[in-house]
């Protein structure tokens, strides 16, 4: 007796369950889909089912699972109404989960969906979506690559003129009629920066032409290690001249390390020395200001090059010539010919040209109503 | 002229205003208001990180925008993970942190934590995408980073709803770089005078998804959250000394070209 | 040993860094966050390189009595006071927080603030619109100037009160930063960014060797 | 001795300002009692920090049996005691172990991150806007600003292509560029500007306010 009773109670439940449910429109999720997440190291797999119509009265989704031979249980928060994807993040890898999605009411009514066929997670060797990202970083490389190779094999590469390079002759010259001297500053780096070694490959041409006209070239370093490599490379270049009996070495000495004494030991070189000619090539810091200052006030023509993007704006405010930024480098690798930086140059001119291209396409092709460069260019993670 | 009479009329130029307070209205910019809107609209209990990048050098600019940033997350009951990828920083992070918390009754462990300094800023960006706790494994007090309350639920970038750069140097392009792209992380900056125009790129493509620029945004942020402090004050006084600069630029220029033509 | 192991090292770390970010594959992942950890771990040892340095420079211009060595020893005082208190007793020590709230974070604020100092003086004497560029240059630092303080919307709107626009000052500012700007700097991104990966490209295949240093 | 670090603070800060006079001993002294202590705070904080969380801990627990797995770590660790070598002048070599090691990882992950963060989300974002304009969701205004966005990006470009002659159309495109990078750096400019006299005022607000208590 009791047991009919409780079947009774349970059948009146779920008829009025199913009622309510249908009464107030409920239909199961559909085309419910559970596979492996593409491009994840295996350990998530992806539901996906088709969003209820815009009128039901649902207020959410539970997703349940069941490992093969097991129960189904339910996994994570109820999730709000409109979702159409769920990643399962909690599962053991190798294993074969089949899911069930579950639509709630307002009224808590449930309604399940049918059961997915099982699906597992697996990890994949090469994220698909990063395909292009991937091909440009091989493209790019063999740019650069195929140019170092034809600039060592003895090819000529063309660099463009570069205006601040060209006014040296004549800043040399106007000092040799002034019958001034010349200063020049590797500004604040040490000997392996990139920016240093660009300005002692600007420093030796510089040299070349003072050994020429025999004026006197003022060298004030702040590193002992980079006082040292001038030393080196002046007497090089006065040597290449054959005029070694020109080359003094005191004028290239060891200032301080300190940044504003520096500086200030420089500026005083300035004010004493009135030097016609001014270069400032290399790393500068805060202390670009007081140089560039000192060096207008006394009237010298100014040459300034750096790759310190922050002091750019002061040194051309203040100088006659700059070189900025990249420019440093070009200079240096025009006038060191050395292959591995013309090379890269091209290189990179040819990575340049390839922005280019896809900026003016992919606007043209926007314009258009075609989103392809956008779609390639896309953020995947 | 000398140069030493152009700098007692700098410091008069500071010091006068600063003695006679000036109030002038400060308009707010939009990639500021874009922060703020953004943090206004983080459900409370969201976790926000809060870098202090910057040394002593920076913290004329930086400090007020890190104060207003606090009063508005302990506000709102957002959570802040501080930490620093700048040594320097170190000492001057976890001090304001602890006045603003004292401030607002902000709980150390449940509101906030200071995790401190670790030295390596790429390799400390990528290892936190995986997990905060193999990077961090204890806070800069040396508890253990599992077993603080706040960090319970929170692995790596997946659980931060945003990341704060507060930067004077390049780590904004860094933490850009290795954390926006790769993790997702949703990023904003509050940087020095020197950096604010390499941001601008940055802010359209949504990279940054807001910006304070300098002691100008830390008034405009003070404006913002409705709390007057240094920022609003300070920002009134560099009126002061904008006008002197560019009365300086204007009058050297007038006289270099008067040189010029006679000289013609 | 000397150059060819530190080559193959740097290729070895550099390959895997690179192909781990495109293997989703648990395998290489793991391989990808051991990488990083090792890298972690190596760099605080970094420290002693710019140590060394800094201490082998001043020791060597107390030793050549280079002129003001006395204030070399000084450097040392710092040094050892900061280490005697901050290695046994941890950063949070008070005494250890005193001197950076008292010496170091003063001196440090202060250092850089002598620029604006420096700026008006460059303001007046050096900095000329001799050039287009350089016009163009300082006509624009002008603007921005003012509109980054309120008083330029103050001229703005007293001065030019007829004009329809309100605030146009900091209006002018945002503008500049948001268009002209923002497309200069992002072609020295690019530009910028173009020269960082073909950096990597040579160091990684070993063409660029000057992080060796000299010597064989 | 808050009162007395106060004191301290401010009469450091006297020191360094000093240097506007010209340079002298009290700004000697400052300036190399600021290298110390700031030299000293760094090598403090990358010990407890640094060294101690990454390299003792996990060698400890290595050591001790703790973790097995850090065993492992002990591989890391080594490498990062080569730096030492610096401090022995017949093994310097060795630190380039460690040196290429972190420079090759720094160039592996840079490659793929610096090529998506900066070139392909940049271009995409340069592209964008037309999108936009193809939905007609733009105003004219808008469609200005997005022209003149890629003339600006596509001309800054021009002006540092090294490879080809500055002849004809793209002397134009690169005086156009150029006029571009002044705006830039003008904004900068005028940005630096304002930082460097916010350092300026803070350091007054401190020595007036905390030090002599003139401002309320």
């Amino acid at each position: 007796m009791r047991k009919t009773i409780r079947c009774l109670l349970v059948y009146l439940v779920l008829c009025i369950g199913i009622s309510t449910a249908f009464s107030q429109g409920l239909t199961p999720p559909s085309n419910v889909t559970a596979m492996d997440t593409p491009n994840d190291d295996g350990s998530s797999i992806t539901i996906k089912w088709e969003a209820a119509p815009e009128r039901s009265s649902i207020s959410g989704y539970q997703i349940l699972r069941r490992i093969a031979g097991g129960g189904l249980e339910e996994i994570g928060a109820l999730l709000p109404a409109g979702t159409t994807t769920y990643v399962d993040s909690s599962i053991e890898k190798g294993s074969a989960y089949a899911y069930v999605v579950r639509a709630v009411t307002e009224t808590e009514a449930t309604v399940d969906s049918e059961e997915t066929a099982p699906a597992k997670g697996t990890g994949e060797l090469f994220h698909t979506g990063k395909i292009p990202l991937f091909i440009a970083m091989i493209l790019f490389s063999a740019g650069i690559v195929w140019n170092i190779y034809y600039a060592r094999s003895g090819k000529e590469i063309f660099v463009r003129r570069i205006p601040g390079l060209e006014a040296v002759d004549e800043a040399i010259g106007r000092a040799t009629e002034m019958g001034r001297s010349i200063l020049y500053s590797l500004g604040l780096g040490r000997v392996e920066e990139v920016p240093t070694i660009a300005s002692m490959t600007i420093l030796g041409q510089v040299a070349r032409r003072t050994a020429d006209y025999e004026t006197p070239l003022h060298v004030p370093c702040r590193d002992p290690i980079v006082t040292n490599v001038v030393r080196e490379v002046v007497r090089t270049s006065y040597l290449d001249e054959g005029r070694p009996d020109a080359y003094n070495e005191d004028n290239i000495f060891f200032l301080t390390e300190s940044q504003f004494a520096y500086a200030a030991g420089v500026a005083g070189i300035m004010t004493r020395e009135k030097p016609a000619a001014i270069f400032l090539q290399g790393q500068f810091f805060a202390e670009s200001l007081i140089l560039a200052e000192t060096g207008n006030s006394i009237g010298a023509i100014q040459i300034a090059g750096t790759d310190s993007e922050h002091q750019l704006p002061f040194f051309i405010a203040s100088c006659d010539y700059t070189l900025i930024g990249e420019e440093l480098y070009a200079a240096s690798a025009y006038l060191s010919r050395e292959p591995m930086l013309l090379g890269s140059l091209r290189g990179q001119d040819w990575g340049k040209f390839l922005i280019f291209v896809l900026m003016i396409l992919g606007v043209v092709l926007e314009l258009a109503g075609v989103n392809w460069i956008t779609t390639l260019l896309q953020r995947v993670s | 002229m000398d140069r030493r009479f152009v700098y007692i009329l700098v410091a008069l130029a500071v010091i006068i205003p600063m003695l006679f307070r000036v109030n002038l209205p400060v308009s707010v910019s939009e990639p500021t208001q874009k922060l703020y809107d953004y943090i206004e609209a983080l459900p409370s209990d969201s976790t926000i990180i809060l870098a202090f990048d910057y040394g002593p050098s920076s913290l004329a600019e930086l400090n007020p925008m890190a104060k207003s940033l606090l009063r508005q997350c302990f506000d709102n009951d957002v959570r802040v993970i501080a930490l620093t990828l700048y040594p320097d920083g170190t000492t001057l992070a976890s001090t304001l942190i602890q006045e603003i918390a004292e401030e607002k009754g902000a709980v150390d462990g449940e509101d906030y934590v200071f995790l401190g300094f670790r030295p390596g800023a790429t390799q400390v960006i990528l290892g936190m995408g995986s997990d905060i706790s193999s990077v961090f494994e204890t806070d800069y007090s040396g508890k253990a980073t599992t077993e603080i309350p706040m960090m319970k639920d929170i692995t790596n970038y997946a659980q931060i709803s945003l990341l704060i750069d507060l930067a004077s140097g390049s780590s904004t392009e860094v933490w850009i770089t290795y954390a926006n792209v790769q993790y997702n992380l949703q990023i904003a900056a509050g940087v020095t005078g020197v950096i604010i125009s390499q941001m601008y790129p940055y802010l359209q493509t949504g990279q940054l998804v807001g910006l304070i620029s300098g002691i100008l945004g830390a008034a405009e942020y003070e404006r913002l959250i409705d709390v007057p402090a240094k920022g609003m004050l300070w920002i009134n006084i560099e009126s002061f000394v904008h006008l002197l600069i560019v009365g300086l630029v204007v009058a050297g220029n007038i006289i270099f070209f008067n040189q010029r033509r006679r000289e013609e | 040993m000397r150059r060819q192991v530190p080559l193959i090292l740097c290729f070895v770390f550099g390959i895997v860094m690179i192909f781990t970010q495109f293997s989703p594959h648990s395998v290489s992942q793991t391989l990808y966050q051991e990488v990083i950890s090792w890298a972690l771990i190596i760099s605080p040892f970094a420290l002693v390189l710019a140590t060394t340095t800094l201490i082998q420079t001043h020791v060597t211009r107390i030793r050549r009595r280079t002129e003001h060595w006395q204030y070399s020893f000084l450097v040392f005082v710092g040094i050892i006071t900061m280490v005697v208190i901050g290695v046994p007793f941890g950063p949070q020590n008070q005494v250890f927080e005193w001197f950076y709230t008292h010496v170091q974070v003063p001196m440090d604020a202060t250092m850089f603030s002598l620029l604006a100092f420096f700026i008006a003086s460059a303001a007046y004497r050096a900095f000329r619109a001799r050039t287009f560029e350089a016009s163009l240059l300082l006509i624009t630092a002008l603007i921005v100037m003012m509109g980054n303080v309120p008083v330029g919307d103050l001229i703005w709107n007293t001065v030019l009160s007829w004009l329809p626009l309100e605030d146009g000052a900091s209006g002018a500012r945002q503008w500049i930063l948001n268009n002209p700007n923002l497309s200069a700097r992002r072609g020295i991104i690019l530009g910028v960014s173009l020269g960082v990966i073909s950096q990597s490209i040579r160091i990684i295949l070993g063409i660029e060797r000057t992080y060796l240093g000299g010597g064989d | 001795m808050e009162l007395f670090g106060i004191w301290v603070a401010a009469l450091l800060t006297l020191c360094i300002y000093s240097f506007l006079y010209q340079d002298n001993p009290f700004y000697r002294f400052a300036e190399h009692l600021y290298v110390g202590i700031s030299v000293g705070y760094g090598i403090v904080l990358s010990i407890h920090q640094g060294l101690i969380p990454f390299a003792f801990k996990p060698f400890w627990a290595a050591v001790t049996g703790e973790s097995l797995i850090g065993l492992v770590k002990l591989i890391p660790i080594g490498v990062g005691l080569l730096f030492f070598a610096r401090l022995s002048p017949g093994h310097t070599w060795l630190i380039r172990y460690p040196i290429a090691i972190l420079i090759g990882f720094g160039s592996g992950v840079a490659i793929p991150n610096v090529l998506r963060a900066n070139i392909f989300e940049q271009t995409r974002g340069t592209i964008e806007p037309f999108a936009a304009m193809h939905a007609g969701t733009l105003s004219g205004w808008g469609v200005f600003e997005a022209v003149l966005m890629v003339v600006g990006v596509v001309c800054t470009l021009t002006y540092f292509f090294f490879s080809v002659e500055h002849r004809g159309p793209v002397k134009w495109l690169s005086k156009v560029g150029i006029a571009f990078l002044m705006i830039g750096f003008g904004s900068a400019f005028g940005n630096t500007v304002m930082g460097r006299v916010a350092l300026l005022i803070q350091r007054a607000d401190f020595l007036l306010g905390d030090w002599l208590n003139l401002i309320s």
